[in-house]
């Protein structure tokens, strides 16, 4: 499938965000290939989920969103951190374990948070923030705002109990929450057949009264074009919908998984790659002009040093002190 | 002052939180409609209307996920389990979301979220659903534990937990519920993490928290007739605990006995054993002893569920046996 | 609506079961009945929750099963361990907290078991015992039986995520499990539309792979005829069913709960007592001359001795003695 | 005798039952296709089939429910949780269904099942995916719980797991996986419920168990250097707990340690503090002290991370405290 039609149109402004959005897939994907680097050499440990292969959907969805919006997503949060203005530096800081990092070296890379763009993290437990996001929408309807939350999670958190109990009472409530499977295929090594039931994630919308899509999650417009629809639903009825966007992860599940070869081959990841998001979008933005060859190279030039420079900021920032372990168990205010 | 019960003062509570800050709101099963399992909300669906009493499907995990997720955006959250042993299943809620937010975050996200409901055994309810689990929930950094003994705590206690900015888990008692006492009309807070001493004696402590602190009580009457004095610390607050209040007494009695609901192994009568051994070591005039519920589950048949419990003559039975008197 | 033709045809056989089957329904009302003033005489205590106006759900059920299938249900379970062939007398005693009882008076009326005829409980955490049964429909396709079990819940079990968790795994291992919701309408205080965001809950099925079926529950014929489809399923292809049975309780939730007033009229309570499924079979069996009214007499003769001959056995049953306290925690064997 | 991880010793245990006894089937997530996610159990699916290792949904709640169904006909499920820290999503079954299913249906149902998978801290997981469940699983009766340390203790307890009618908990460590030791290829089980005295000595006792025992063995040979002699007491079993064994070591060395990887309050070493202030309370020269994880979730960073965690250096420096020895 070649790229949707853009749902935005063709203007200068059109061709600006179009650039934009290619930017952030690149940002995304370098960022995390330097991601990669540092924990070859031990400067990030813990556990370390790539988004590499998705990066259409966070950049689709999260650039469609306006600043009061809010965000959650699971482990594989890196992408999505960065799409939503948090800066590399505070993100890379945070992998490294450093005070400068966006939650003080506390959390890694499975809890990123930034209150400051409503990012509301990076969880670890699959299916786990699938209720907090629901609470989130319950807020935004609380308070009468006409925000709304998108809430990321895999295909394979679709089957956990916390899913079910959230999007019913999303549906039943009618709170504005945008849920985005991320369909890459596979839970950790085992492939969404063998798992669920059905294979039609987005289908499940229906017995919660959901509207849900299903959507090409490697075309960034695509993405952009049902989101914009999602956002639309929630603002005007406060009315929540899941999207299934259809998409591939080209790393392991983390960093100790070999990238194929288990539980799924070479040819079947070598097949996905044809379809790269961002070259597909590349491709589009040169081939109907919106930039050139020169505009990409310098694009990736200044990329790469925005990259190397969050390496930069991490390996010089301290680690937090011993005080710090004790700190942030309990806030000492009341209201 | 007036007389209510514990019920009542509960429901006061809630009624002037909800009164003093619109971002309270009360959530759970039946809490709304029905009134609550226990009528604790009575009323307040009527008086706050839908978007701050909300009636849940049964999906403990759900709702209470939805309660962390409301706080973390600025709401204040009350959510009540019809009962603890339900909250089972929504443990990953409290203890990996709500008791880690803002450690996890760097302190970005503070928790202002209340978890309540009876706990423990009422009657002849048998193994699923008479579980006292104070002692799992006071192991777990991030929360703060409280177990109102009387309606003055109760009030007192979960007005102070709605105002903390931390998750506080509150654990009332249905055999509690309709138990009265003196409460003032007036606002009044009992600060967290502070025990009380009801009652003053110099023979042997009792330490104990929620409704045991009704058995000690009972013991310390019974037992004054006796000659015997008393000192009864009611923790109120299980989690931070007043570890000062527990040594005080134990100083000055020498002997202690520690009284809970819940079972023995790595119960909360163990964690202040240890207090009192490593702080009250060469004050102490005999081992420490220790009344909780027997080692099984409950069992529905009424004379082996009362034979289960800690009771009275239990507590009498400990007390004298660390003061080395034949019963 | 009259009661359904009978599916298993007019012969005399045929009417020996219809026979049966009303006289199971009975037993249950007028045991249930029995176990009321019980209560309220303080002879049983704790929680009680009465089937009253479901029976045909159990018998049309329960009665259509092989002894060697299996059973499992609520805290509601009185009916249903009475029409899989448990003892007036061993249940009685059990509510009556007696050594004499199916559970040694350990479990009361939310935990009726019984090893004998496959009565696996009995469960008191509302969603909990689905994927009990579920690992019993599991341990049958391990053994390569045709065995199926049924599983028994109320219609606000399967708003939690235990249900979904469950019926994935059914609909993907193809699992002999029959999920009957019994949707009496309410959960506790609760209105099925205020819990749900979709009413017809046999729509779920389709999202697990599982044939579901709709089914009037006051009429023990078409309960039973959805029954023998689920059965044969389960039986040949090892597949799943869910059947939600429309159907009303007569009593309060619980023993504590007012019959109606609070959350249920008392206009919607007679509105649904006209279609008692003990009225409808009684009348149908009349009218085709299955039965007299002589014959009727003589049953509810008999089954009111019964009834009494339990509660005389429960009252003369001791108490479990203290040392049964600490018995039933383990057991001394290993294999 | 062979040399070999202690992954492959829970493997062998694995392979050796499910060829005794063909009631014995493993699930879990990844435990099939992937090998299990720690790779224990690798080769079992070729070697057994799909029906006997069985590769679940990210369903802690139901497959743990699916096990404990498939035990009461009469199965033998051996269950994998992930990590402990996923299990907190399925406790509502392993403590309201399968501990209390035997005495709830009065001694009908017994419940052979194994609920396993690595427990506690690795590196750098944070909050949500560092923590150490023993002391809430040894609170509830009807359960058992083991904690190998050793390879030939993975092998002998996970065996005796296997057999045993009763559910059992193992709690095994991530950190662990890849130690080496002595493991007979033969058959063998050890006996749950009994501790192993691992060292000898009559200075103090330190009570350990799970890995924390490789820690009170470095701590026993770094201090037999400077001539204090360790008595080591590995519980092996937290549930039932070998309390003879414990007090039979404080009543020789008249002063104790106890080192735990979990959080301090409520923690197992609150309970063998209990036991011995108890027992023992006339043979103490010193305060028991512990040794535990800082009060805290656990965080990522590197430093601070390991400043969380008990190890060598805190044990030592409670040894010396406990002995009066200036540090
Ligand atoms: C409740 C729970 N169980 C197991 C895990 C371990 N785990 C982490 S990610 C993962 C696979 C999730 O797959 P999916 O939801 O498809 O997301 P993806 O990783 O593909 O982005 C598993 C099993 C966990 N973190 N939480
Ligand atoms: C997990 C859990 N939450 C709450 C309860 C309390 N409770 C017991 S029955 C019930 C209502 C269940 O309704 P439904 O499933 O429709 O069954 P019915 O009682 O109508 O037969 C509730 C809320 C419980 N037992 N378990
Ligand atoms: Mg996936
Ligand atoms: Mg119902």
């Amino acid at each position: 499938m070649p790229p949707k039609k853009k749902p935005d149109g063709n203007g200068p402004a059109e061709s600006a965000l179009d650039r934009q959005m290619l930017h952030s897939m690149i940002l995304q994907r370098r960022f995390e290939e330097k991601v990669a680097e540092a924990y070859a050499l031990g400067k990030i440990g813990g556990f370390c989920h790539l988004y590499i292969g998705q990066e259409a959907v966070s950049t689709g969805i999260i650039m469609a969103l306006r600043e009061d919006d809010y965000v959650l997503t699971t482990y594989r949060d890196h992408g999505q951190a960065l799409v939503r203005g948090m800066t590399s530096r505070s993100v890379m800081a945070e992998l490294f374990g450093r005070i400068d990092g966006c939650s003080r070296g506390k959390g890694g890379s499975m809890h990123l948070f930034d209150r400051h763009v409503n990012f509301l993290g990076g969880h670890g437990i699959v299916g786990g923030h699938v209720p907090l996001a629901t609470g989130v929408g319950f807020a935004i309807k609380y308070r009468g705002g006409d925000q709304c939350v998108v809430c990321f999670m895999g295909e394979a958190a679709v089957n956990n109990g916390a899913f079910h109990e959230s999007l019913n009472m999303a549906g039943l409530w009618r709170l504005p929450v945008i849920y985005v499977i991320e369909n890459n295929r596979y839970g950790m090594g085992t492939a969404l057949e063998r798992a669920s039931s059905i294979k039609d994630m987005y289908k499940r919308g229906a017995t919660y009264n959901i509207e849900s899509a299903e959507v090409d999650g490697q075309d960034v417009w695509a993405v952009r074009e049902a989101t914009l629809e999602a956002i639309a639903r929630a603002r005007k009825d406060s009315s929540p919908t899941l999207l299934e966007v259809r998409t591939y992860r080209y790393m392991g599940h983390s960093m100790s998984d070999a990238v194929s070869g288990t539980y799924r081959t070479k040819d079947e990841l070598d097949e996905y790659r044809k379809r790269d998001p961002i070259n597909l979008c590349k491709a589009k933005l040169l081939a109907d002009k919106t930039i050139t060859p020169g505009d990409v190279d310098a694009m990736e030039k200044e990329i790469a040093a925005v990259v190397q420079d969050s390496w930069d900021f991490a390996d010089a920032s301290p680690e937090p002190p011993y005080e710090a372990l004790h700190e942030d168990v309990y806030v000492e205010t009341t209201t | 002052m007036p007389v209510i019960t514990y019920r009542d003062a509960l429901n006061a509570a809630l009624r002037e939180e909800m009164h003093r800050d619109d971002r309270v709101f009360l959530m759970g099963e039946e809490v709304g409609v029905y009134n609550g399992a226990y009528k604790v909300s009575k009323g307040l669906l009527e008086e706050f209307g839908e978007m701050r009493v909300v009636d849940t499907p049964i999906t403990e995990l759900g709702f209470s996920g939805v309660g962390v997720g409301a706080a973390m955006v600025g709401l204040r959250p009350v959510v009540e389990f019809m009962t603890w042993n339900f909250a089972l299943l929504a443990l990953d809620q409290v203890v990996n979301a709500a008791a880690k937010m803002l450690y996890m975050s760097g302190g970005q996200f503070p928790m202002p979220i209340v978890f309540r409901g009876p706990n423990g055994a009422a009657l002849q309810l048998s193994a699923q659903h008479s579980q006292a689990w104070e002692s799992w929930l006071a192991h777990i950094p991030g929360l703060k534990v409280v177990a109102p003994g009387t309606p003055y705590d109760a009030k007192g206690l979960l007005k102070a937990a709605i105002r903390d900015d931390n998750p506080v888990v509150v654990l009332e008692g249905e055999m509690l519920y309709n138990t009265k006492g003196e409460v003032p009309d007036e606002d009044y807070i009992i600060p967290l993490g502070k025990a009380e001493l009801k009652r003053e004696g110099d023979h042997c402590s009792i330490i104990t928290s929620g409704k045991m602190a009704l058995v000690a009580m009972q013991a310390a009457d019974t037992l004054a007739k006796e000659g015997i004095r008393l000192d009864v610390v009611d923790l109120r607050t299980i989690r931070p605990m007043d570890v000062d209040a527990i040594t005080a007494s134990v100083k000055k009695t020498n002997r202690a006995v520690v009284l809970e609901e819940g079972w023995e192994v790595c119960g909360i009568g163990a964690q202040v054993v240890d207090y009192i051994q490593r702080d009250c070591f060469d004050h102490l005039d005999a081992p420490v002893l220790r009344v909780h519920q027997a080692d099984v589950p409950m069992p529905y048949a009424k004379a082996i569920e009362k034979a289960a419990k800690p009771d009275l003559a239990k507590t009498i039975g400990a007390v004298k046996k660390v003061m080395y008197i034949e019963a």
